[in-house]
């Protein structure tokens, strides 16, 4: 039982539980279910994070993700539709179609991952967060700034059109 | 003298000394992963009666405090003083219904609490009880904790939702605004510390005051962060998602029995967490007050109580406070609560930002 | 140099922008423009000075004279370059000289001219443009530049003459002038470019050296040169493109004079004197030259016999007189035709002016109505004799000279045909300019009664509302009864007014001064600027060319003077003493005269070319381009609506369709470039 | 041992299950949630990247440029939920309907 084995056992049991869950947002009948499935799936992939050493990523997708965009989609599904109903997520007319198409990227996907060799040997850093904040204070500025700028746009959009008039 | 220092380190760090005799002890007869999964196990059991006594004991020092604010007695009729009033009130919802609506989605309706209570347990893994008594040292550490108190909304719009009743989805969905308001100057508050403290590590914000608490330098994010938690805990005058008067008891009150216990473990284990982790980033951690002002002058006193007391003894003082403020202000009205987050607190902590940071400038420009 | 050779061009530019973004009170921008102008005059006088030296050292040194030249590169098109810039060589000079002066005095003159216009400011932002632009023109060291700058002194002139345009035959007569010079300036556009397509450059003389090495000539050439002939034919009013030119006397009188008599009108002669050398090395361009100028100077003398409209004489006289420019430089006698423009430039733009000051003071223009002015506007009446001699060549003014050298270089051409023309065009030209003169000054006064006296104070204006009414032609029936009707400013001023009071025509008095002096100035040219160019010591053509041109021929100038002199004769005894009835001779000849009173017809055969030819083969056009290109037009769009008309199902409106449709088409083309990248 | 190539197959198969749902679900929020399961995807690819490439030349910024990517991803994906749950209760407001087959204005 070396540390790879921990990281092993980690990652199976969170790649299985997020392609479950993910499949849990696209097939269960009622979109809270659905949306519930959308948190664990995301609550997963923070741990996916840290398994890659990503930890401040981890913790950002978790306050970001879990405690606002899931929030939103609770608050959406709260105001807007007939939550209780039971086929409140129902598919459409082209699901097979959107399946051959889903099924056929999967494929592509796969095909060119196997044909593809990644160099090895990359390390992350021990103190990725400080480097993380220089890089985005640095190097980064820009992007940075304009996100910053993007989310204010977007706050505002967000308040303007759901504002009712 | 080596008796004396063996003694106090045995004190100063029972903890770790106990689980590695533990670890030694089992690592002789079963394999390694075994051992691991045994402490592990252990450790959790450990952690959960604790926590599960704090929350106990937090009940009891409310009730009685909150009684003699308001010159009543309070329970004083179980064991001595009362002490064993909190042990009755377990066993009480223990021994009662689990009702489920009808209407409810059942799912949801149990894992809400679940979503809940499990969020309060893990935010204690960055808690520094001492130097050595953390259970993880993230370099993330306060973000972390932003981190998972965050997940709690998602349980409250379960239980809210998963009721199926108005009362219930309304409190949820006003709770839920309210935490999310109140996150954001929350967090801002504690860059202010992070910033001085040059990490994000619990421990390292601990070590970062052996010379002066953050309450000196930041006072104005203590301000706000402690109100902003207080906001974040529904608790008084913030409450009014829950207040009975209010809409009946919030997104809770479908909720019976041991579910409706796990709902209050959650609230006090949060509220706990927050005056650790008050204490964490602002008065100094498990750091001895008498060790800190005799380093001023050169003196070199004895801590008098051992780290994970003296952390224990602010957290308490901490929570007082609340206790305090649940017997004197008033409820305030929504508006009144949206306004203070985003008109009030929001600029402080912004403000107070800007400030540390300038500061922080010109300390650097200064001391290099 | 270089410097003053920019401040020339650029100075009226100024003054055109002064006066169009600050918008100065109306006198201001008068004595902006005469400031801008005369600055220019200044400095075109030191430009000619230093010429002179320049030629006068090289001359010394048996050398060509080097041209100044300042290039501004303007633009980049692939690797070609192009630069405007500023040329300077002694022609540029001489020209450069003939348009300030003129300019200048002319500017001067409107001011009283245009005296209390509503569109005071307006003309003099257009004098500015229009001075601008040809000093440009002048100044222009390639093709291409020229080419630009003669659009715009088409556009000024256009500008200028339609500058009543509330009047409807000014209007017109901009038009035609505009659209008359354009058909020129086509067949100019086609030869440089045509230039430019066989050598890679428009400028001067890069495309000599290009004839020099024999990269350039034969057909080609020669019809390069007569394409860019065109131009000249249009801008200096030669037949067959004459027609504009007796129309643009609706302008204003000082706009005829410098435009359409001293200045724009020869800038034809100036731009075949500029490409000389190139049409010397085509020698039936230059045949074609000769031939057009040489008919051209007939032809329109015959016309100028017998207008009624004091400024349609001169207009037509203009063109003769271009045409013997023309003539001129087409039997190769460069210095010849540029000498006539000189000394044209003045006495005609004298003429004209003079005329002005007639119309102004009479404010009548019908040769037949005027008559007696010579005592009330004696000033006027001696100017334009002093013209009008000079025009019909009675030694030794100024256009005895420079006509005589035109004859004498055809005769030395051996053409008998031409000379005979030549010699035609100067006793005619003696005979009409004696008509008009007689007619407009001496005699009695023949037009409408003097106008009821008027209050004092609006007496003493001296021309109130000048606009439109009393420059309405002649001919025109509208014009009758406007003696009457536009005299507020009659006769009772101060110095002649009363003298003659109660007599006919008593309201017309002489020009004030600022008209006056500008005259007097411009006659001291027409006198004596033939002096430059004497046979045998002709100082102007050692200037442009650097060495002597040949002698004068006796004989020539003997019948030159001798029909000059039976011109005068003959109209003094038709129009002065009587002896010969004009009725008579109008009997007499009859059909001729009607032909030359319809201007040989030529409006009519040009009305009928548009309207009739010009039209049919427009509508048979019209259907063709209605019924078949649109048919095949439409027939695509309909085709395009009824295939998207199919295609409109696919768009659903629903987003999921669409993104299914991107996702099918992110995979297939993934696998294909995979395929086809073999990976 | 887990490799790079395992966490791109994860996200390979995620994006592909979230594609199926952005495609095949009648429910806006149900479209906008299979949306974020892909944008989630390609961030596992980054941050796998960013633990597994070796820092190479032509990176003049280390080896957590994919984590800087991750982030500006996230904070996107955070602006692109607002707005877009903020027009999904405009447009309930106004068609009392969530369906993405109602919204068809752009049907010719």
């Amino acid at each position: 039982m070396n540390a790879d084995s921990y990281v092993a056992i980690a990652f199976w049991i969170l790649a299985i539980g997020m392609v479950l869950a993910a499949y849990a947002v696209v097939a269960l009948p009622r979109i809270i279910h659905s949306a519930l499935a959308l948190v664990l799936f995301f609550f997963q992939i923070a741990g996916l994070y840290v398994l890659l050493r990503a930890e401040f990523i981890a913790a950002v997708q978790v306050i970001i993700y879990v405690g606002a965009v899931t929030v939103l989609f609770l608050f959406a599904i709260m105001l807007t539709n007939r939550s209780y109903a039971p086929d409140s997520n129902p598919a459409n007319r082209q699901w097979i179609a959107a399946g051959v198409v889903s099924l056929g990227l999967l494929g592509t996907l796969l095909a060119t991952l196997g044909r593809q060799t990644w160099p090895t040997g990359g390390q992350v850093p021990a103190n990725a967060t400080v480097l993380l904040g220089q890089l985005m204070l640095g190097p980064f500025i820009l992007p940075f700034e304009i996100a910053a700028i993007l989310l204010l746009v977007a706050m505002v959009g967000a308040i303007v059109i759901a504002r009712e008039s | 003298m080596d008796a004396l220092n063996a003694v106090s380190n045995f004190i100063s760090n029972v903890l770790p000394i106990l689980r590695d005799l533990l670890a030694g002890l089992l690592n002789n007869f079963l394999p390694g992963w075994l051992t691991e999964i045994v402490m592990s196990i252990v450790s959790i059991s450990v952690f959960l009666a604790f926590a599960t006594i704090v929350v106990m004991s937090l009940t009891l020092v409310e009730r009685r405090v909150i009684a003699f604010m308001q010159n009543r007695l309070g329970p004083n009729r179980v064991g001595p003083q009362g002490v064993l009033q909190p042990v009755a009130d377990v066993i009480k919802l223990f021994a009662k219904e689990d009702i489920i609506p009808a209407n409810a989605d059942p799912w949801v309706y149990r894992l809400a609490t679940t979503v809940m209570v499990i969020p309060a347990l893990l935010i204690y893994a960055v808690i520094p009880w001492s130097q050595n008594m953390v259970i993880a040292n993230l370099s993330i550490g306060i973000l972390y904790f932003v981190a998972i108190s965050s997940v709690s909304v998602v349980g409250l719009l379960m239980a809210g939702w998963g009721s199926n009743n108005k009362f219930a989805l309304l409190g949820a969905m006003r709770a839920a605004a309210q935490v999310i308001s109140y996150e954001i100057p929350l967090v801002f508050s504690i860059i202010g510390v992070a910033m001085l403290a040059g990490s994000l590590s619990t421990v390292d914000i601990v070590n970062a005051q052996r010379v002066l608490w953050f309450i000196v330098l930041q006072p104005v994010a203590f301000f706000v962060f402690f109100t902003a938690a207080t906001a974040e805990l529904n608790r008084t005058p913030f409450d009014l998602m829950e207040a009975e008067s209010e809409i009946v008891a919030g997104y809770h009150v479908e909720y019976s029995g041991v579910r409706f216990a796990l709902f209050f473990l959650a609230e006090y284990l949060n509220g706990f967490a927050v005056a650790a982790l008050a204490t964490t980033m602002f008065f100094g951690g498990w750091l001895s007050p008498v060790e800190t002002i005799g380093n001023w002058f050169g003196w070199n006193l004895p801590p008098l109580l051992p780290p994970y007391a003296w952390f224990f003894l602010k957290t308490y003082l901490l929570f007082f406070i609340l206790y305090w403020l649940r017997g004197t202000l008033p409820r305030v009205r929504i508006d009144q609560l949206m306004g203070l987050a985003w008109k009030v607190l929001l600029p402080l902590a912004l403000a107070n930002l800007a400030l540390t940071s300038i500061g922080l400038y010109l300390y650097r420009v200064i001391t290099t | 140099m270089p410097s003053t050779l920019w401040l020339i061009l650029l100075l009226p530019v100024v003054s055109l922008a002064l006066i169009t973004l600050l918008r100065p009170a109306p006198r201001w921008s008068g004595r902006l423009t005469i400031l801008a102008i005369g600055g220019s005059f200044v400095f075109s006088v030191v430009a000619f000075f230093e010429m002179l030296t320049r030629q006068q050292a090289a001359v010394a040194a048996h050398q060509e004279v080097e041209p100044v030249v300042s290039m501004v590169p303007w633009f980049q098109l692939g690797k070609t370059s192009f630069e405007v810039g500023v040329l300077a060589d002694p022609l540029a000079a001489i020209m450069l000289l003939v348009v300030t002066t003129v300019s200048l005095l002319v500017q001067v003159y409107s001011q009283g001219y245009m005296a209390g216009d509503p569109g005071y400011r307006r003309y003099f932002a257009f004098m500015s443009l229009f001075t601008f632009s040809m000093l440009g023109l002048v100044l222009a060291p390639n093709f291409l530049q020229m080419f630009i700058f003669w659009e715009l002194v088409g556009v000024s002139s256009y500008l200028l003459i339609g500058f009543w345009y509330h009047k409807p035959e000014a209007a017109y007569a901009a038009k035609k002038a505009f659209i008359t010079t354009r058909l020129g300036d086509l067949g100019f556009l086609v030869g440089i470019l045509m230039l430019y397509a066989y050598t890679g450059t428009f400028d001067f003389h890069q495309l000599q050296a290009a004839v020099k090495v024999g990269a350039l000539g034969g057909a080609v050439l020669s019809t390069a040169m007569v394409l860019v002939f065109m131009g000249a034919v249009g801008k200096s009013a030669q037949f067959p493109l004459h027609v504009w030119l007796p129309d643009a006397m609706e302008g204003p009188t000082p706009v005829s004079a410098l435009i359409h008599a001293a200045t724009m009108v020869a800038a034809g002669v100036y731009l075949v004197a500029r490409a000389f050398p190139l049409f010397q090395a085509a020698p039936t361009a230059l045949m074609v030259v000769a031939v057009v100028g040489g008919f051209t100077a007939f032809f329109a003398a015959t016309m100028g016999l017998v207008m009624s409209d004091i400024k349609r004489v001169l207009a037509y006289s203009t063109v003769s007189q271009l045409g013997y420019m023309m003539l001129g430089l087409g039997v190769g006698a460069l210095s010849a035709g540029m000498f006539h423009l000189f000394t044209h430039a003045f006495f005609k733009a004298l003429l004209f002016l003079a005329a002005g000051s007639v119309i102004h003071g009479a404010m009548e223009q019908d040769l037949f109505k005027l008559g007696g002015l010579r005592r009330h506007m004696p000033w006027t009446a001696l100017t334009f004799a002093i013209g009008g001699l000079s025009l019909a060549g009675v030694p030794p003014l100024a256009g005895f000279w420079s006509k005589d050298e035109v004859l004498t270089a055809v005769y030395h051409s051996g053409n008998g045909l031409l000379l005979a023309l030549g010699l035609l065009t100067a006793f005619m030209t003696a005979f009409y300019i004696t008509r008009a003169w007689l007619l407009a000054f001496a005699g009695e006064w023949r037009g409408a009664a003097a106008a009821p006296p008027l209050p004092p104070g609006y007496a003493l204006t001296p021309r109130p509302s000048p606009t439109g009414y009393a420059l309405t032609p002649g001919p025109t029936p509208t014009g009758r009864g406007v003696g009457g009707e536009g005299v507020p400013a009659a006769g009772s001023e101060a110095g002649h007014g009363g003298s003659h009071g109660g007599s006919p025509g008593a309201h017309a008095h002489e020009s004030p001064a600022v008209m006056v002096v500008p005259l007097l100035i411009l006659a001291v040219p027409s006198v004596v600027a033939g002096f430059l160019g004497l046979p045998g010591a002709n100082w102007f053509g050692s200037f442009l060319h650097g060495e002597e041109e040949s002698a004068a021929e006796g004989i020539v100038i003997a019948s030159s003077v001798v029909l000059a002199g039976l011109g005068i004769l003959l109209g003094y005894l038709t129009y002065g003493a009587r002896a010969i009835s004009a009725e008579g001779l109008t009997a007499a000849f009859r059909p001729i005269h009607a032909l030359l009173v319809n201007k040989y017809g030529l409006d009519d055969l040009y009305g009928w070319l548009v309207n009739r030819l010009y039209v049919g083969i427009s509508l048979a056009l019209a259907w063709f381009d209605q019924r078949i290109v649109d048919g095949l037009v439409n027939l695509v769009a309909w085709l395009a609506a009824q295939v998207g008309r199919g295609v409109t199902r696919t768009a659903t409106g629903q987003l999921p369709n669409y993104a299914l449709a991107v996702f099918a088409g992110v995979v297939v083309i993934a696998n294909v470039v995979a395929v086809v990248a073999g990976r | 041992m887990i490799t790079l190539q395992h966490f791109l197959v994860l996200s390979a198969v995620i994006f592909s299950i979230g594609l199926y749902g952005a495609l095949a679900k009648r429910n806006v929020v149900a479209v906008l949630m299979c949306i974020e399961l892909m944008f989630n995807a390609v961030n596992i690819t980054l941050v796998a990247f960013a633990r597994y490439l070796p820092a190479t030349a032509g990176n003049p910024y280390g080896p957590l440029t994919g984590q800087v990517f991750a982030l500006f991803i996230i904070a996107v994906a955070a602006a692109e939920a607002a707005v877009a749950l903020a027009i999904i209760l405009a447009v309930y407001r106004t068609r009392r309907s969530v369906n993405v087959e109602d919204v068809n204005l752009l049907q010719s």
